[in-house]
């Protein structure tokens, strides 16, 4: 008479060590083997939108840093992108050029984080406190410049707050020249740590033509080989004035697409960014930041949908206008919101170990998903 | 790379009177009002075709249009609520092309007190978590959606759907005293 | 040590009661006090931070303070776990590490029991932290705990095989 | 005055009653349930990193609510959480306290007034000891919060069994 086995529903719940925040997670296990995921959201909903459509144009930025509170600047960026491109205002070059640094300054601190978190659910604490250690000298960029650590409202609807430190040039230099070594110190300490790569390399396969029919982008994304960065194909700002290459994964310790690649994907793209902010630094150009900035905004009726590279992915931004100071509507498109979607397909047959590795090589924000 | 009108004339001919109109007024985007009842084959449609080929849909929005009339409810203990009538919910989907580097808008508006899409969760497997959040936000029902229940909002909340403009906030959630 | 303390205290009893405690207090309790202490201060060095600092000089009184919080905290027993298993698992878990002392010298004359067979006896005796475990896991009634202390167990089971193997070649090769 | 008649003025642990010694030893060793909300919880990693470190207080982070005693409510409290932080906080042995981190946690925070699925405020669900404001606090005013619950438990006395926080305005 055969054994009769039953599956079992473990939650992974709201408080977990390794769930990045406040995430539950359904597992239906045979064993130790996962049969399904069911991810339950929302335990973080604070009713962005229901704010953005009680708010003035210029109060919604603020709230906009506290959806993806890791890429707060970023979240600035893509919402005065959409409003400079509904009112038509011409951003003075110095902004955009202080916007890109900026940008990329919290790509790196925000992947930073993203790779830290990951080593330690993988089990290595070291390395999230030698990350955290980088961190902090970006966060002092930020904080000399906008005076907050990690919610900034600095980008304003054409143009930016505060302009730049006297000596900020000179400290972003200094960061430069001692992070790079870091980020082999880093390479030496997790990428190529044994354990690391027998717990993530063929682990959580992102196969393409999934990722592009869930709507999956971002490190995700060109981690499964597709090289898709709106960066380069759908451009914004100055960026098409850098030379820098996009980092695709190519299956080096396992099949393309599986957890080491999403990892090692932005370990390159923070040397990237090095190379942006580097050649930002050298051509940027003298000029008033807050001359843009319109005294009331008060866009013509109409609607808008922006989308930017966020370091999580596409962040997009519809918002629609009915002529008066509060947007009718504000709805976002979140990278994490998508990526959480194509979750589950992720985990099917791997261990419970296992989930904790995918989850966190997809690198998801709660405050991004739940909004 | 197709422009919306070629879009919409292609559409045009193909699905006729389900394709409403293309809007161009309004600044930045134009879009094209389809119904709501036959967005799925228009989605199916517009990802298939060789010269289209939408392959990825970026984002998929209920708005509360707001333009029915309000009425004030004079009655018992609500006295002074004011609840809107008529006028249309309506759905909004963007669209994009990875390989032909296009893109497209499309708007399906339902009316307020029966607002009912057909789902496009079989053109795009992402539509499905984004439709789950429109129904949870506005109450839009998606016609054989995989499984609609809300996402954002406990599972037992009922006092209605938050995003609506006239919603009002209930006084108590499981003994916790929802208002400031 | 065991006729010093007969002669000294005169009753046989007391002098075996004595010697049996001996190692404990001054060689395993202050051991792990000190070792506890060790590894947050190392690790944090490692980490580039400094690790407990406020209590006593440099941290040192920390594994203590520990300690006296710990008798502090509220003994809490859930309501449907099977009590007597749950509160038997930790000595279990505790007597399986702690007996196998018994058959290691502490000095030339000094050992808790004479018997030949002292290597069996600590591979057996440190099988029955497995067994404290499981029980644990068991009786907590309790879907998280019973995964968990399934896959303890698996871990601790899988190591034991090759220590047990490096056992047997050191034996095969040194025995007189 | 000599070394050792200094060293005895302090209150030092060979003179004190056993009433400071348990307190003593229950404030230097905080452990915090490793739980984090929205955005303050990132600056509450940022604190146990390296640049301000807590683990110099004595304070680890624990996994389960089972083996702490401070859980610090970083982020915002919505409703559908609510009931878990209420249920995480009853798991905890019994000397726990609560640090409110953050204006979402102490009342509601930007979202106070059309967060309609916000709780405004975590102490209309548990009892809070320590409210430290910001948004997100900086990790030196999350140490000070700290540094003042440590002078909270210093006062305490075990003679009367004092309530180890007061319960706010709960519903």
């Amino acid at each position: 008479m055969a054994l009769k086995t039953e599956e079992m529903v473990l939650n992974m719940g709201p408080q977990h060590p390794s769930t990045h925040g406040v995430l539950r997670l359904e597992l239906q296990l045979d064993g130790e083997i996962i049969k399904n995921v069911v991810p339950h959201i929302g335990y973080l909903h604070r009713c962005f939108e229901k704010h953005a459509e009680a708010m003035t144009y210029p109060q919604v930025i603020p709230y906009t840093d506290r959806m993806d509170y890791l890429a707060s600047m970023y979240n600035e960026f893509g919402y005065a992108l959409a409003m400079e491109r509904l009112m038509k205002i011409e951003v003075p070059e110095r902004v955009e050029y202080i916007r890109v640094i900026m940008g990329e300054l919290q790509r790196i601190a925000s992947h930073l984080v993203a790779l830290g978190t990951y080593g330690a659910d993988i089990g290595a604490f070291t390395p999230f406190l030698f990350c955290f250690r980088d961190r902090e000298r970006i966060l002092h960029l930020f904080e000399i410049t906008c005076g907050a650590r990690l919610l900034y409202n600095y980008i304003w609807i054409g143009g930016l707050s505060h302009d730049l430190h006297p000596d900020f040039i000179r400290l972003t230099k200094e960061f430069i020249k001692d992070f790079r070594p870091n980020v082999k110190e880093l390479n030496d300490l997790l990428s190529y740590n044994r354990i690391f790569i027998e717990r993530t390399a063929n682990v959580g396969v992102l196969p393409i033509e999934t990722a592009i029919n869930y709507g999956v982008s971002g490190p995700n994304i060109r981690a499964s080989g597709m090289k898709w960065d709106l960066r380069k194909d759908d451009p914004y700002s100055v960026y098409h004035k850098f030379d820098y290459e996009i980092p695709i994964g190519t299956g080096e310790k396992g099949k393309t697409g599986d957890c080491w690649d999403r990892y090692f994907v932005r370990v390159k793209e923070m040397e990237e960014s090095l190379k942006i902010i580097e050649q930002a630094i050298e051509q940027i150009p003298e000029g008033d930041v807050t001359s843009a900035i319109p005294k009331r905004v008060k866009p013509p009726e109409g609607q808008i949908y922006t989308r930017v590279e966020n370091p999580r992915g596409e962040l997009g931004y519809f918002i629609i206008s009915d002529g008066s100071l509060n947007p009718a509507r504000v709805k976002v498109r979140a990278p994490s919101f998508v990526t959480m979607q194509v979750f589950p397909e992720l985990c099917k047959g791997f261990m419970v170990a296992d989930v904790v590795a995918i989850l966190g090589s997809v690198d998801i924000v709660l405050g991004e998903i739940d909004r | 790379m197709k422009t919306a009108e070629e879009i919409f004339n292609q559409l045009k001919e193909k699905f006729g009177n389900a394709i409403i109109e293309l809007k161009t007024d309004k600044p930045v985007e134009p879009f094209i009002i389809v119904n709501p009842l036959e967005v799925d084959k228009i989605c199916l449609f517009l990802r298939n075709d060789k010269d289209l080929q939408f392959d990825s849909l970026m984002n998929l929005s209920g708005v509360d249009d707001a333009n029915g009339e309000k009425v004030k409810s004079s009655e018992g203990e609500e006295k002074g609520l004011e609840t809107i009538k008529g006028g249309t919910l309506s759905v909004y989907y963007h669209l994009d092309s990875t390989k032909l580097k296009h893109k497209l808008t499309l708007k399906a508006s339902t009316n307020r007190e029966k607002p009912e899409v057909v789902t496009v969760t079989e053109a795009w497997k992402g539509a499905d978590w984004h439709e789950r959040e429109a129904y949870d936000m506005y109450g839009i029902i998606f016609l054989n959606h995989p499984d609609l229940r809300r996402i954002l909002m406990p599972y037992d909340w009922e006092f209605g759907y938050p995003l609506r403009k006239d919603y009002k906030n209930p006084e108590f959630y499981q003994g916790m005293k929802v208002p400031y | 040590m065991y006729d010093w303390l007969y002669n000294l205290t005169g009753s046989e009893i007391l002098a075996m009661f004595i010697v049996s405690l001996l190692p404990l207090f001054v060689f395993i309790l202050p051991f792990a006090l000190f070792a506890v202490l060790m590894e947050r201060k190392v690790s944090a060095h490692m980490q580039d931070r400094l690790g407990p600092m406020r209590t006593g000089y440099h941290g040192i009184l920390q594994t203590i303070a520990d300690i006296i919080k710990l008798l502090q905290k509220e003994d809490l027993v859930p309501t449907a776990t099977d009590k007597m298993l749950f509160n038997l698992a930790p000595l279990l878990a505790f007597i399986g590490s702690y007996a196998a002392f018994a058959a290691i010298p502490f000095s030339g004359f000094f050992i808790g029991t004479q018997i030949d067979l002292g290597l069996i006896f600590i591979v057996g005796v440190t099988g029955l932290v497995v067994a404290g475990i499981l029980m644990a896991g068991w009786a907590s009634n309790n879907k998280y705990s019973l995964l968990g202390a399934m896959r303890a167990a698996a871990q601790i089971i899988s190591y034991e095989i090759p220590t047990l193997l490096i056992i047997l070649t050191h034996q095969c090769l040194f025995v007189k | 005055m000599g070394l050792l008649d200094q060293e005895f003025t302090e209150s030092n642990i060979v003179i004190a009653k056993t009433e400071d010694l348990f307190n003593w030893a229950r404030l230097s060793s905080l452990w915090q349930v490793g739980f984090g909300l929205a955005c303050c919880a990132i600056e509450m990693m940022a604190t146990s990193a390296s640049h301000y470190d807590f683990d110099r207080f004595g304070v680890i982070p624990r996994p389960s609510p089972r083996q702490s005693d401070v859980i610090i409510i970083s982020g915002t409290v919505t409703l559908k959480m609510a009931i878990r932080v209420k249920r995480l906080y009853e798991q905890m042995p019994d000397p726990k306290y609560v640090i409110s981190m953050g204006s979402c946690a102490n009342c509601g925070g930007p979202y106070w007034e059309h967060g309609y699925h916000v709780l405004k405020g975590v102490d209309r669900v548990i009892p809070v000891d320590v409210y430290v404001p910001g948004c997100p606090p900086r990790p030196e005013a999350l140490l000070e919060g700290l540094l003042k619950l440590q002078e909270k438990i210093r006062n305490e006395s075990i003679v009367k069994p004092n309530k180890s926080g007061f319960v706010g305005k709960s519903a």
